[in-house]
């Protein structure tokens, strides 16, 4: 158990945030698989590849950041939005 | 001429003919036909792309094993092109797109480069595949294409953080100096082995084929059948010699698959009734053979067999799928007799089917012979077995489905062949027995592939 | 029952991917990569074809790659080859789109709101904005993060951005055809020159002048160009065949 | 830590690939699992305390100890291939959903 703490002891800012990052990435992408309405398991996955962006920073790719906040986080979004919207799914279930 | 041409003239091609589409089928075929023209003027050797040395740009490998795969896809791309694109003009750039997808697949010599041009290719094969008008499997097919290709970056990059180096030649060569043991490396070789085996249809992976070539029409049934699949088999006999290393328990893995593949193809075109099903799940079985073949370490054989069945399907598919859409069904009842009025493509469909079975006389017959009796020669007696064992079962399932084809009660099935296919089925079983009986030139190519390969790239 | 059991299974195989990788000797731990041990150094030291010299940021000239931007220097000049099949990929895919979508009359899909006078004018302020940014990240994509594939997708987000501010609005698409299909034949042509010039396709042909200067790094910011040119477009089409329906 | 949870996230897609019975929750999956695979890319590059692979004032020579720039080289192209088959996969859900009438695939009946 002592060992357990040490090794916490020794994260520093950036193991933190790696740390949260990493839970809440599993976390949202259990929520986008499992959610029963179509816009908000878009949405989700929207905020995970948001996250994604972060990790990619914390993992010093700022190109890769760069490319996935504008194509992963932001296209593909808005392509699943407007299948949603050509098929009139927006709103319901 | 430099083989990297090959590549960046389709693509040329491709993008320019979006400013006129009426010109792209004719300008697919212009380009397939120069590049099968072609092909016998490029220079053998490593092409280094950008002018950066091995390991560090992406180089090309243009050695004979990649000139036989190359023909022979170069070959197939072409003809069931300039048979079946006229019903699908609109295709024309997608196919050109494919071409040059297809000649990267086989040409690369970088595994990074090999996954883009899968990519590329399998695009333009998911499509090709909608004009099945079964959206349903493609979706399928592009679903499983995706996981598949993804689990092979995944054991690719495995591999890149382990040795540092994608070029397949540097690999093979840091893996046997870095005296890794076999166990190692058997995890990324065996994600980049299923990755494969997706689009390679072997079995458990091919979920997608049932669909896809179930619903096939004559340009997508022949191009996915015949011409990617040859492809993938070369694709498969490049990365099997020069690349992964099995370890004993991989290889038993990998045989189980390739075994399963084989026995649960053919069982399942034994019990099937629609001819296009018949086809599509002796193909499964034939994809792992040649696969099987490969694993062993028989390139040459591996080679000529791959090409064989991708003629053979070609000429296969091409008449089940156009005597299917002047029927209207593919249940083998009501195509009885389609081949009385049609003798000449009758006799080569009966060829093509022989030829696959492997019965002397034809071309199959001296691959599987020669492969048959390296297996028995090196005390490996459980694949030689499953062979002769799956060739049995194809005997008598393509027997009769042939006399079915062949048999006239009252009203045969009428279907009218055009000219250009009885033409194409024609050459290519009097090829197919040609071949079958002048032995020679298949058994110096395939002892000079053996030797090409034995050295690894070049 | 079912979901249950595929969820236990595909963790399981999780953990043994995690377990197989932490036990294997040659894969390298997280955060302790060697990075000096693989290609990758080649690619800082720019001694792949020639002697390294030393790389220095604002003094080195004509290194045999010029971006300041290791990653572009990679993307767009060592594994130029990569990149153009990954816009080709994006090539065909717009066009399997516009076949699988594409009817004989077309018009735009409904939308729930009626766009106001205020979101009318100021999409169209920001829109010149988005576009500035997206041009200002292709070109500086061989100093700064960015390039031609955000940059690309920039431009087109900002088309994307009139076409929901105003209801009336289409593109015309044959230009961006042409667009689409100058840039990426361009791309290939300037391959094929290499060849002609150098004897290598692709092969960077022009001066690569000083590490860190915005005109620097050879054919690289033209390539970049290029492909944003091409992106845009491309993307710009698949936004357009997905905001599209058959009007009966 | 990063990298594990790549995996898991991988994993994670896999399952929804599994279990989900809607069309577009399968291409959800399928860009949960290409997320999870490219933070793994980059993880197998990263070093403790490097820098980006940029060149600049700061990092300005090439003894810094920059991480491994391949990886994310790699991503790049990984991400936009990403998009293309995520684009083709939901044009086919919209022609899936203009023959059946739904996104279920149970609903779907035959087939």
């Amino acid at each position: 158990m002592s060992n357990v703490i040490d090794y916490f002891q020794a994260y520093q800012l950036v193991d933190w945030l790696s740390f949260m990052i990493s839970i809440l990435l599993v976390v949202l992408a259990f929520l986008a698989i499992n959610s029963k309405s179509l816009i908000k398991a878009v949405m989700f996955i929207s905020s995970l590849s948001m996250l994604a962006v972060v990790g990619f920073v914390v993992m010093k790719a700022p190109d890769v950041a760069v490319t996935e906040a504008v194509i992963g986080s932001g296209l593909v979004t808005s392509l699943f939005v407007f299948t949603l919207l050509g098929v009139g799914k927006v709103g319901q279930k | 001429m430099s083989a990297v041409l090959l590549i960046a003239v389709p693509l040329l091609a491709a993008f320019l003919s979006i400013l006129y589409k009426k010109a792209a089928p004719y300008l697919l075929l212009a380009v397939s036909f120069a590049a099968v023209l072609l092909l016998n003027y490029v220079d053998f050797g490593t092409i280094t792309i950008g002018g950066f040395a091995a390991p560090y740009g992406i180089s090309l490998v243009f050695d004979s094993f990649s000139k036989v795969a190359l023909t022979v896809v170069n070959i197939l791309f072409f003809l069931v092109s300039i048979i079946s694109i006229w019903n699908y003009k609109k295709l024309g750039t997608v196919l050109l797109v494919a071409l040059a997808g297809l000649n990267g697949l086989l040409l690369t010599g970088d595994l990074f480069n090999l996954f883009v041009f899968i990519e590329v290719s399998g695009i333009a094969a998911y499509i090709i595949t909608t004009t099945n008008k079964k959206p349903l499997a493609t979706f399928n097919y592009l679903v499983l294409g995706t996981v598949g290709s993804s689990l092979y970056l995944l054991g690719l990059i495995i591999l890149y953080a382990m040795f540092g180096t994608l070029n397949m030649a540097d690999l093979s060569l840091e893996i046997a100096g870095s005296g890794a043991s076999n166990l190692v490396t058997a995890f990324p070789f065996l994600l980049m082995f299923i990755g494969l085996g997706v689009e390679a249809k072997l079995l458990p992976f091919n979920s997608w084929v049932k669909g896809i070539l179930g619903n096939s029409n004559t340009l997508s049934g022949p191009m996915i059948a015949a011409v990617y699949a040859s492809a993938m088999a070369f694709v498969f006999g490049r990365l099997l010699t020069s690349v992964f290393v099995f370890s004993d328990q991989l290889m038993l893995i990998v045989s189980i698959v390739i075994i399963f593949s084989i026995t649960a193809g053919e069982a399942m075109a034994y019990a099937s009734t629609k001819a296009r099903e018949i086809l599509l799940f002796s193909s499964i079985a034939q994809a792992a053979i040649v696969v099987l073949v490969f694993a062993l370490g028989f390139t040459g054989f591996g080679a000529i067999l791959a090409a064989v069945n991708g003629f053979s399907k070609l000429v296969l598919f091409l008449v089940i799928n156009h005597a299917t859409e002047e029927v209207g069904s593919d249940e083998v009842e009501e195509l009885k007799g389609i081949f009385i009025e049609n003798k000449l493509v009758g006799a080569g469909f009966t060829v093509a089917t022989l030829s696959i079975l492997g019965l002397p006389l034809f071309v199959g017959f001296v691959v599987k012979m020669n492969v048959l009796k390296s297996l028995f020669m090196a005390d490996k007696l459980i694949f030689p077995a499953v062979i002769l064992l799956a060739s049995v079962v194809e005997g008598v399932y393509f027997v009769k489905l042939l006399v079915k084809l062949w048999y006239k009660k009252d009203a045969p099935a009428s279907v009218s062949f055009g000219l250009p296919i009885a033409y194409l089925v024609t050459v290519i079983a009097v090829l197919l027995i040609i071949f079958g009986l002048y032995t020679a030139p298949l058994t110096d190519l395939a002892s000079d592939l053996v030797n090409i390969t034995q050295g690894g790239l070049l | 029952m079912k979901n249950f059991l595929a969820f236990v299974a595909s963790m399981g195989l999780g953990v043994m991917i995690i377990l197989s990788l932490t036990s294997n000797e040659f894969f390298p731990e997280f955060g302790s990569a060697d990075v000096s041990s693989r290609v990758s150094q080649g690619y800082i030291d720019r001694d792949v074809t020639e002697a390294n010299v030393g790389v220095e940021f604002g003094v080195s000239e004509n290194l045999e790659s010029g971006p300041a931007n290791i990653v572009t220097a990679i993307v767009a000049d060592y594994r130029s080859f990569d990149t153009l099949g990954e816009v080709t990929v994006l090539f065909v895919s717009s066009l399997g789109v516009a076949l699988l979508l594409g009817t004989a009359v077309q018009g735009r899909i409904k939308l729930d709101f009626r766009p106001n006078f205020m979101l009318k004018v100021g999409s169209r302020a920001l829109f010149g904005i988005i576009l500035m940014t997206g041009v200002f990240i292709i070109i500086h994509g061989h100093l700064t993060p960015g390039g031609g594939f955000p940059g690309g997708t920039m431009i087109a987000s900002s088309i994307l951005l009139l076409y929901l501010a105003d209801d009336q609005f289409r593109t015309k698409v044959t230009s961006f055809k042409v667009l689409e299909s100058f840039a990426g034949s361009l791309y290939v042509l300037i391959g094929i020159a290499g060849l002609f010039i150098a004897d290598y396709f692709l092969v960077n042909f022009l001066d690569n002048g000083v590490l860190g200067e915005l005109f620097s790094a050879g054919i690289v910011p033209i390539i970049y160009v290029l492909i944003g040119l091409k992106v845009g477009s491309e993307i710009s089409g698949i936004i357009d065949n997905f905001l599209t329906e058959e009007v009966a | 830590m990063i990298q594990f949870a790549a995996i898991i996230l991988m994993m994670l897609g896999l399952y929804g690939l599994l279990t989900q019975r809607n069309v577009i929750k399968i291409i959800i999956s399928l860009n949960v699992l290409e997320i999870g695979l490219n933070l793994f890319i980059i993880s197998v590059g990263y070093v403790d305390g490097g820098i980006a692979p940029i060149f600049t004032g700061v990092a300005s020579t090439n003894a810094v100890n920059f991480v491994d720039p391949l990886p994310q080289a790699l991503v790049l192209t990984a991400i936009v291939i990403g998009v293309g088959t995520t684009a083709l996969g939901l044009a086919l859900a919209k022609n899936i959903y203009q023959k059946y009438g739904t996104f279920e695939l149970d609903e779907m009946g035959e087939e």
